[in-house]
């Protein structure tokens, strides 16, 4: 199926120059850690927390409403630490999902109300199903489908899976329009 | 649309029979056909841990059971275990204290921890954590040994007495009644018991001895309440096949099972369609023979609401993924005389292809020789017919669309086609790049009830570009070939009238 | 809807100024609350002790019972040491010291809390029950074990945060009372 | 590492053992100790999410396909090995439909291009565990128990004995239990899942003694066992009264109108066995698959055997007094694997499995139903002529 249009309102949205749609409704906390690399959309009611440790995220990613990116925090002895959260290009993040991984590689797909736990890796081309738990420290390696709580593999992905994921952030970015 | 990834609204029908979509079949460039994961060979190329991601190459994986060396699952909930370090204050010889550091295994999902069962932490993070053995492993290396020499007796005995094949078997697996009766005519004994007069093998088993002795039921059972938190669950149980704990103190680690990465091979010409790196964390192919390369890709735009026996207009978008212009025609699907034809077609095809390998094996007598050298005739199971009700019908356009070649630099370029194509613009809709829309018309059947999918049907030609065959003899221009294949579209529900 | 709003917060906590508060809400010292989590006391006062911690998105409510008024006025008391992690959502009357809800758990009203439970991501319970203490109730089917400590107090993370959130958030003010 | 596992190495691809149950298979390598997964016969519907089990295939072809997902999933996600070129053992039932043996061994030859296929009966391998050839051996799984005496290593088919006395009855007679007196479909426990029901079997059931059973049908019970209340997940509570926990598996055990139950199918079974074969075979009892895990269960059926001699219906027919049980070195439910394991780890899959080969030429596979292959051979030998 392809994409159909995404609408939004102008007033909400602000354009970066290198293409970034961010809305006006979201909470990015330490806006100077965070880096979003161009083409990024973070929409309404989305939380960034950029003021636990920095986040950067790659091109064409698209976060959704009400998603949490959150850097993960590590105990040590003397105190705790949050790590940076790198995320890779086109990284689709759905609805109500909390992100807390340490790396999220390029062309993944994590679907709604998911759960990704504290320093979680998770590798080149795979996918979260929708209302997944991925416990702390999961790996999920590329190719692979998590779903269920605890996340387990359910599957793998196609081979094309890198230019599957390419053509849906490029052309969700090409449908997310603004309402006339 | 929830997901990009398992979109089953436009399903190509592959060589065998199957119903996938385009993400899911391979385009064989040696065949020129369409094979899918159903009908193609998969071969384990290396194994990984899905944790570690370190790789293995077969031999040690199988040395190690196929499980990792350093990783292990949650015997509760099954999630990977993680290593936790913890400090201690050692005293050490000369008064002074010296901070140690300890480690255990902990689950970061159920807080289950090796210091439940009561592992010992370790002093180091790599572990040295017990191994728990089957109790009954010396035994049953008893059992099987004995068993080897009965069998190689009995082979042996068959060997010397070539012509009259004696009935001293291990166990009767077929001539069961036959057996008996002999046995009832007071013939010898058969089986392991008679054959302790012959000359006695290294291998002396003492058979399991029955005792009257069973397990009693605890009195305890019915005063105790019973405490669910302590016993395991069977999917706990069946976890660890060789120890199955009743009580979750009995639950201990086990090492995490690999994963694998497969090539798969076309089971016609035995060249891989797919084939990837070594390493567990490249998503490069050394071989990657994906459809979405090589196969238009139709996708629906949208479709006006369908109604029972009435049109409705629908728009679909075709891409052409190649490198070279293809020019794409349709045409109805064939009847089912056509496609049993057809059916018949490949399979004597494929036959002729195995018998053609036969010949070859029998000339080379050295492959004769050595026949674990070459390989076993792949013997593939015959296409079936696609297995799909039709719910609708379309109409379609007797035009020609010529979609220009793939251009990754037109992605960038907003500089409008260059391209001039005559195009009926009542057909053909827009146009960009690769890419081309057309509209189709789509009649569900008069009597579908509402709520049912309506499936149609049809044929894609389209142009191909073969570049394998310039490969192989360099003089060739690249060849075009006509290729054709079915696809059949889910357009979507009936509403009411 | 309750009478009228007043906060107390404790000297030493840490409330952040983009979260909402409604209602009678008394918050104890070193209790640290993320942007965007929502308290609402709209049946009766919600009490919160020390050194909790509340993360974004999370929501504590002392929801007005359905059906039958009430003849006293419920009091929602959580004690000391918890953690409320992304996207909970806390119904319970009581809940005790040290435990963990973590990240898009639901805990219904008619549930109590005891000390050192870990309401794993996901889980949902709305069965009426007092869990017992170290009870960690995890996956899709709420699995339970019982764990043989409780979960450590976040004190590390507390002092992190405590340091490092006025650097980039507005706070709201200790012993403010009345309408904001 | 045992030193075994280190010798075979480089030689020959280790061939691979499957025990497919109608709950649960059990597969792993021959020569090894125990299976690698013993998993639920079923899979999981790519396309629909949908959980499918094996056995409720409605025609050839539908089984045809579920096992070749079931099949790929085997090898390509647990035993993580290539099937082709590579040997099978098949653990079977004498008692398996030929539908089920014929699609198997295509799927096996044509889809997976396994080199050889051995097909071998459950009850008889079962005695490779032991070492001995003669037992009575009681396969209590899901669907059935199943009982063949086996004689110096010869099944006495005449005598088995099959019932549907087998978990899948203990589980719908503790669903009916659950349910209680309001039975229908309004009983909140009436949609229980499966799962939750075998867990539920699992974890809080056990068959009660003889004595305890016996005043439970006289009506005048002991007091029953505490009841538990079951969190099957954070939303509700299934209370199992102590009586539905020790009532549960009385169903295989009851004498109902046909005074059939797991204790009668063996002494029926020997009651068929020749008069000098009876006293080896009650002294030779081997119990195997899951349902005969369940606590108290060999305790159980031990007393009921020595009471049920004693009634007229059998004091007149049989003077056996001692029954004896093995204990094989495994957990009963994968006692057949086992079996097939070390029968699968000697010469004999070279002997006598179905080679790729002979199954192309012939295109079916040996069954000892079919007359052509039941023959002696020179009795083959005369027809042939």
């Amino acid at each position: 199926m392809e994409l159909q249009d995404i609408f939004y309102n102008k007033v909400e949205y602000v354009e970066t120059a290198s293409g970034n749609k961010v809305s006006r409704q979201t909470v990015l906390c330490g806006s100077q850690n965070i880096v979003l690399s161009g083409k990024v959309i973070v929409q309404s009611d989305a939380i960034i927390r950029g003021d636990l440790a920095n986040v950067r995220a790659g091109r064409h990613c698209i976060i959704s409403k009400r998603a949490v990116i959150r850097p993960p925090f590590k105990k040590f002895s003397k105190g705790v630490a949050f790590f940076p959260l790198h995320m890779g290009d086109h990284v689709f993040v759905g609805e109500n999902s909390v992100v807390n991984a340490a790396v999220v590689g390029s062309y993944v797909y994590i679907g709604k109300n998911c759960v990704i736990g504290r320093r979680c890796v998770l590798k080149d081309c795979c996918v979260i199903e929708d209302n997944t738990v991925l416990p702390p420290e999961t790996v999920v390696p590329s190719f692979t489908r998590y779903a269920s709580s605890p996340g387990v593999c359910i599957g793998e992905l196609p081979e094309c899976t890198q230019d599957l994921m390419l053509e849906f952030t490029r052309s969700y970015y090409q449908h997310f329009l603004p309402a006339k | 649309m929830s997901h990009i990834l398992q979109s089953d609204v436009v399903r190509y029908a592959c060589t065998c029979g199957s119903l996938k979509p385009l993400s899911r079949i391979y385009f064989c460039r040696h065949c020129l056909k369409i094979r899918c994961g159903y009908c193609v060979s998969h071969e384990v190329d290396s194994h990984y841990c899905a944790n570690c991601l370190e790789n293995l190459p077969s031999a040690e994986a199988r040395l190690k059971k196929q499980r990792c060396a350093s990783c292990f699952d949650c015997p509760s909930c099954l999630h990977t275990l993680s290593t936790k370090a913890s400090t201690v204050v050692v005293p050490s010889s000369d008064e002074k204290t010296v901070t140690r550091k300890l480690y255990y295994l902990a689950c970061g999902f159920c807080r289950w921890t090796s210091r439940d069962i009561g592992y010992p932490d370790q002093t180091v993070a790599s572990g040295g954590w017990p191994e728990k053995e089957n109790p009954h492993a010396s035994r049953i290396y008893n059992l099987l040994e004995h068993f080897k020499t009965l069998a190689l007796r009995e082979k042996q005995e068959r060997e010397k007495k070539k012509k009259f094949i004696p009935r001293r078997n291990i166990y009767h697996l077929s001539g069961l009644s036959a057996a008996m009766a002999r046995k009832r005519a007071g013939l010898p004994s058969i089986g392991p018991s008679s054959l302790k007069d012959d000359v006695g093998g290294p291998a002396e088993l003492i058979p399991s001895a029955a005792t009257e002795e069973v397990e009693q039921l605890p009195e305890e059972i019915f005063t105790d309440t019973l405490n669910l938190l302590k016993v395991t669950t069977l999917k706990q149980r069946l976890a660890q096949p060789e120890f199955q704990p009743q009580t979750v103190d009995e639950l201990y680690p086990a090492h995490k099972c690999l994963l694998i990465k497969r090539s798969q091979r076309c089971r016609s010409c035995e060249h891989n369609v797919s084939k990837p790196e070594y390493n567990p964390g490249s998503i490069k192919f050394k071989i990657q023979l994906s459809a979405h390369y090589h196969v238009p890709e139709i996708r629906i735009v949208t479709c006006e609401p369908l109604r029972a026996g009435e049109k409705s207009e629908m728009i679909i978008k075709i891409c052409n993924p190649t490198q070279y212009q293809s020019s794409l025609q349709f045409s109805p699907l064939p009847s089912p005389e056509e496609e049993a034809e057809e059916l018949s077609k490949e399979i004597e095809e494929r036959k002729q292809k195995v018998d053609r390998k036969d010949e070859k094996t029998n000339r080379e007598d050295v492959l004769l020789l050595l026949p674990s050298i070459c390989r076993q005739v792949s013997i593939t199971e015959d296409p079936r017919p696609v297995n799909v009700a039709l719910t609708g019908d379309i109409s379609l356009p007797p035009v020609t669309l010529v979609l220009p070649p793939r251009d990754d630099a037109a992605e960038y370029d907003d500089s409008g086609d260059t391209h001039n194509f005559q195009d009926d613009p009542k057909i053909v809709v827009w146009r960009k790049a690769n890419k081309a829309a057309m509209k189709l018309v789509i009649t569900p059947e008069e009597d579908i009830s509402e709520g049912r999918d309506v499936i149609v049907g049809f044929v894609m030609h389209y142009t191909y570009i073969n570049t394998m065959a310039t490969q192989l003899l360099e003089q060739r221009e690249p060849q075009k070939v006509n290729l054709k294949v079915k696809l059949y579209i889910t357009v979507g529900k009936v509403v009411g009238k | 809807m309750a009478s009228k709003d007043s906060v107390k917060i404790a000297p030493g906590a840490m409330v952040c100024n983009e979260c909402e508060l409604r209602g009678d809400i008394t918050i104890g010292s070193m209790t640290v609350i993320h942007p965007r989590a929502s308290i609402i006391a709209e049946a009766g006062p919600i009490i919160i002790g020390e050194n909790n911690l509340i993360e974004e998105q999370s929501v504590i409510i002392n929801r007005i019972p359905k059906g039958e008024q009430p003849t006293s006025t419920p009091v929602l008391i959580i004690g000391a040491n918890n953690v409320f992690e992304v996207d909970c959502h806390s119904e319970a009357m009581k809940i005790g010291d040290n435990n963990i809800l973590e990240s898009k758990s639901f805990v219904g009203r008619e549930v109590e809390l005891t000390n050192g439970c870990i309401v794993g991501a996901g889980c949902k319970l709305t069965c009426p029950e007092v869990v017992p203490e170290n009870t960690v109730i995890f996956g899709q089917q709420c699995t339970r074990r019982q764990q043989m400590d409780k979960p450590p107090p976040q004190t590390l993370q507390l002092d992190f945060l405590t340091r490092v959130l006025p650097n980039y958030h507005h706070l709201k003010k200790p012993f403010v009372k009345g309408k904001q | 590492m045992p030193l075994y596992e280190g010798i075979g190495l480089g030689t020959e691809k280790q061939p691979v053992v499957i025990d497919i149950g109608t709950a649960y298979t059990k597969f792993g390598f021959a020569g090894e100790t125990g299976p690698r997964c013993i998993i639920s016969t079923e899979v999981m519907c790519q396309e629909s999410g949908r959980i499918k089990k094996i056995f409720s295939y409605s025609n050839e072809e539908e089984l045809y396909s579920l096992l070749v997902e079931f099949i790929h999933n085997l090898y390509f996600r647990h035993l993580l090995v290539s099937p082709k070129d590579r040997r099978v053992v098949i653990v079977e039932s004498l008692l398996c439909p030929s539908v089920f043996r014929d699609t198997l061994a295509k799927v096996l030859f044509r889809h997976f291009e396994v080199s050889s296929v051995l097909f071998v009966p459950s009850h008889l391998v079962a005695l490779c565990t032991l070492g001995v050839s003669t037992a009575l051996v009681l396969d209590v799984g899901y669907q059935e128990a199943v009982l063949i005496p086996v004689y110096e290593g010869v099944p006495v088919l005449h005598a088995w004995q099959a019932q549907p006395l087998a978990s899948q009855a203990v589980e719908s007679n503790l669903r009916r239990r659950l349910a209680g007196p309001e039975e229908g479909e309004l009983s909140p426990h009436s949609r229980i899942s499966e799962s939750t029901i075998e867990d539920i079997k699992v974890r809080t059931c056990f068959v009660t003694s003889f004595e305890r059973a016996h005043k439970i049908t006289a009506g005048q019970p002991d007091p029953p066992p505490p009841s538990v209340s079951y969190q099957a997940d954070g939303s509700s509570t299934v209370d199992v009264p102590g009586s539905a926990r020790e009532t549960a598996y009385e169903i295989l055990f009851e004498q109902d109108g046909d005074e059939m139950s797991v204790s009668t199918m063996v002494l029926d079974a020997i009651l068929k066995c020749p008069v000098d074969m009876r006293k080896e075979l009650a002294e030779n009892i081997l119990l195997m698959g899951g349902t005969t895990m369940a606590t108290g269960f060999k305790a159980r059926l031990m007393s009921e055997l020595k009471y049920l001699v004693t009634t007229p219906k059998y004091a007149k027919h049989l003077a056996i007094k001692v029954f004896k049980v093995h204990k094989p070195p495994a957990k009963e439910n994968y006692v057949a694997w086992l079996g097939g394991s070390i029968f699968g780890g000697t010469d004999v899959i070279v002997t006598r499995s179905l080679s790729k080969e002979a199954y192309l030429k012939e295109n079916r596979i040996p069954d000892w139903a079919n007359l052509m292959y039941n023959c002696r051979e020179d009795d083959n030998k005369s027809a042939n002529l």
